[in-house]
């Protein structure tokens, strides 16, 4: 396989759900020549899922004259991914869900997005806006991890 | 641009003379299936066992999941067996992931599913 | 399905071989949410493909500084697809692939990507640049016609 | 970036006492596979007809299909009987578009492109 560095792939969609399945699509065909395992695609194409939607409804609040970006940066032994939106971002990142809090009410059923982009991917860092640039979640999925 | 959600009412046999109800999804489970999840849900007989046929649905993520954490919840009011069949080894991991498992039991496909209830 | 218009979906990726196959994936996951039929689709990649070949071969001569830039507009009833790449652009369309003559050395082996472009989609238009915009191909397909 | 292409190459009855050269192709059909194609092409006997396998490969391009046209060239030149199988509906769309079908026949599978040698 040829040098993979270089520029990175830029996409952006418009803030309407749905949409994720456009940066999952583009995302899937990164990792693909980058030489990923079908299983690791299926978990970055989830995370960026997750992520997207979260741009879409809570960052751009679902005004579709937004744009939710994403960056795919190939490196040597890694897949960098950004997912940018125009909000003010998170402080922190939600605690854990509990499913047995959720099946007595005591949480809510949703809130889980954040949770499994951690679980899926080597990577998960959430950046709030700043110096007139928006909010992002920066993720990286790692060429030799095994799916497990 | 979210694909629907269809879901299919089937009533099986269980194999002991007993009925199965068999909820039968395609398309996308998303926070657009609302109706197709908890709407079918209520019509069902709360008096025998459910079981969930994800074989047919393309696209799963964190919002059909609370969905179906929902009716799950409505299911374990009602004191009804719930399982799940057909889900990709990573939809299985994701449920598995977020503790679905503890409440409602995933089958590789419907036979076993319908020997487990 | 809902409302299918809005800003379009814009993709850049960078001038190598392969990259191409990006742009298959997202311009795939654009018609499928649109509701084109798998046929159809397959026509649409291999067009794009061709499209992104030429403007990455072509149009910047493999040079990975520069990038292909591919916005994909859904319409009610069609999608319309523009490759953009900083070359000059071509001022005609050549002949059709004549595989006799190919097939008697009359003609290069090669030769073929502009002709599948036209019979693949339903409109297809090559723009040089100009006003110091680059060239782009800009392709329509049409959502009612059925693929043959 | 490109994805290597794989060849390999069999040899198989052709149920009449001949035998038949089978090249199964995998990976991509591009601009990179010019070894895998021609190369590979050179190394087979040019007495018997050869089959080309492409249920294996994911993607083919114009770059590829120029590949294609000249390793037809040089079997046309000795004479020889190509035919190919294993390629999607909308392959053998695009064969048949350039022309390529005049030159070699386009078959579903293997036993319907060894029946036709
Ligand atoms: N991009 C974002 N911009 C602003 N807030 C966000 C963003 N992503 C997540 N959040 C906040 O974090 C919370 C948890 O997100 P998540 O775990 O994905 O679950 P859910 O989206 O179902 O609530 C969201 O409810 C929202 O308040
Ligand atoms: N984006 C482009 N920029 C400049 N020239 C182009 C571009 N696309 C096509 N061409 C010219 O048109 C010719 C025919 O293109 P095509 O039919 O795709 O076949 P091929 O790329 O195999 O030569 C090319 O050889 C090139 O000279």
């Amino acid at each position: 396989m040829v040098n993979l560095k270089g520029k990175p792939v830029e996409l952006r969609v418009p803030s309407r759900m749905g949409y994720e399945k456009v940066a999952m699509g583009t995302a899937a065909s990164v990792a693909k020549l980058m030489g990923f395992p079908d299983a690791r695609i299926e978990d970055l194409k989830t995370a960026i899922a997750e992520a997207c939607i979260n741009a879409i409804e809570h960052g751009n609040r679902l005004n579709d004259n937004l744009c939710v970006g994403v960056t795919l940066s190939a490196h040597d032994d890694s897949l960098e991914v950004t997912v940018l939106d125009d909000g003010a971002g998170i402080s922190k990142v939600p605690p854990k869900p509990d499913i047995d809090r959720k099946m007595h009410g005591e949480e809510d059923a949703r809130g889980m997005g954040m949770f499994l982009i951690q679980s899926l991917v080597d990577e998960a860092e959430w950046v709030k806006a700043g110096n007139g640039k928006g909010s992002y979640v920066r993720l990286v999925i790692r060429l030799d991890k095994e799916s497990d | 641009m979210q694909t629907e959600t269809k879901a299919n009412i089937d009533q099986i046999a269980d194999g002991n003379g007993g009925r199965v109800t068999v909820l039968r999804f395609s398309g996308d489970i998303s926070s657009g299936s609302h109706d197709a999840l908890l709407g079918t849900y209520t019509t069902v007989s709360k008096s025998q066992p459910v079981l969930l046929d994800f074989s047919k649905v393309e696209y799963i993520n964190s919002s059909g999941i609370a969905l179906v954490i929902q009716m799950l919840m409505e299911a374990n009011k009602n004191g009804q067996k719930i399982a799940a069949f057909g889900l990709t080894p990573h939809f299985q991991k994701v449920f598995t992931m977020v503790g679905i498992t503890k409440y409602a039991s995933l089958y590789q496909d419907e036979a076993a599913a319908k020997a487990s209830i």
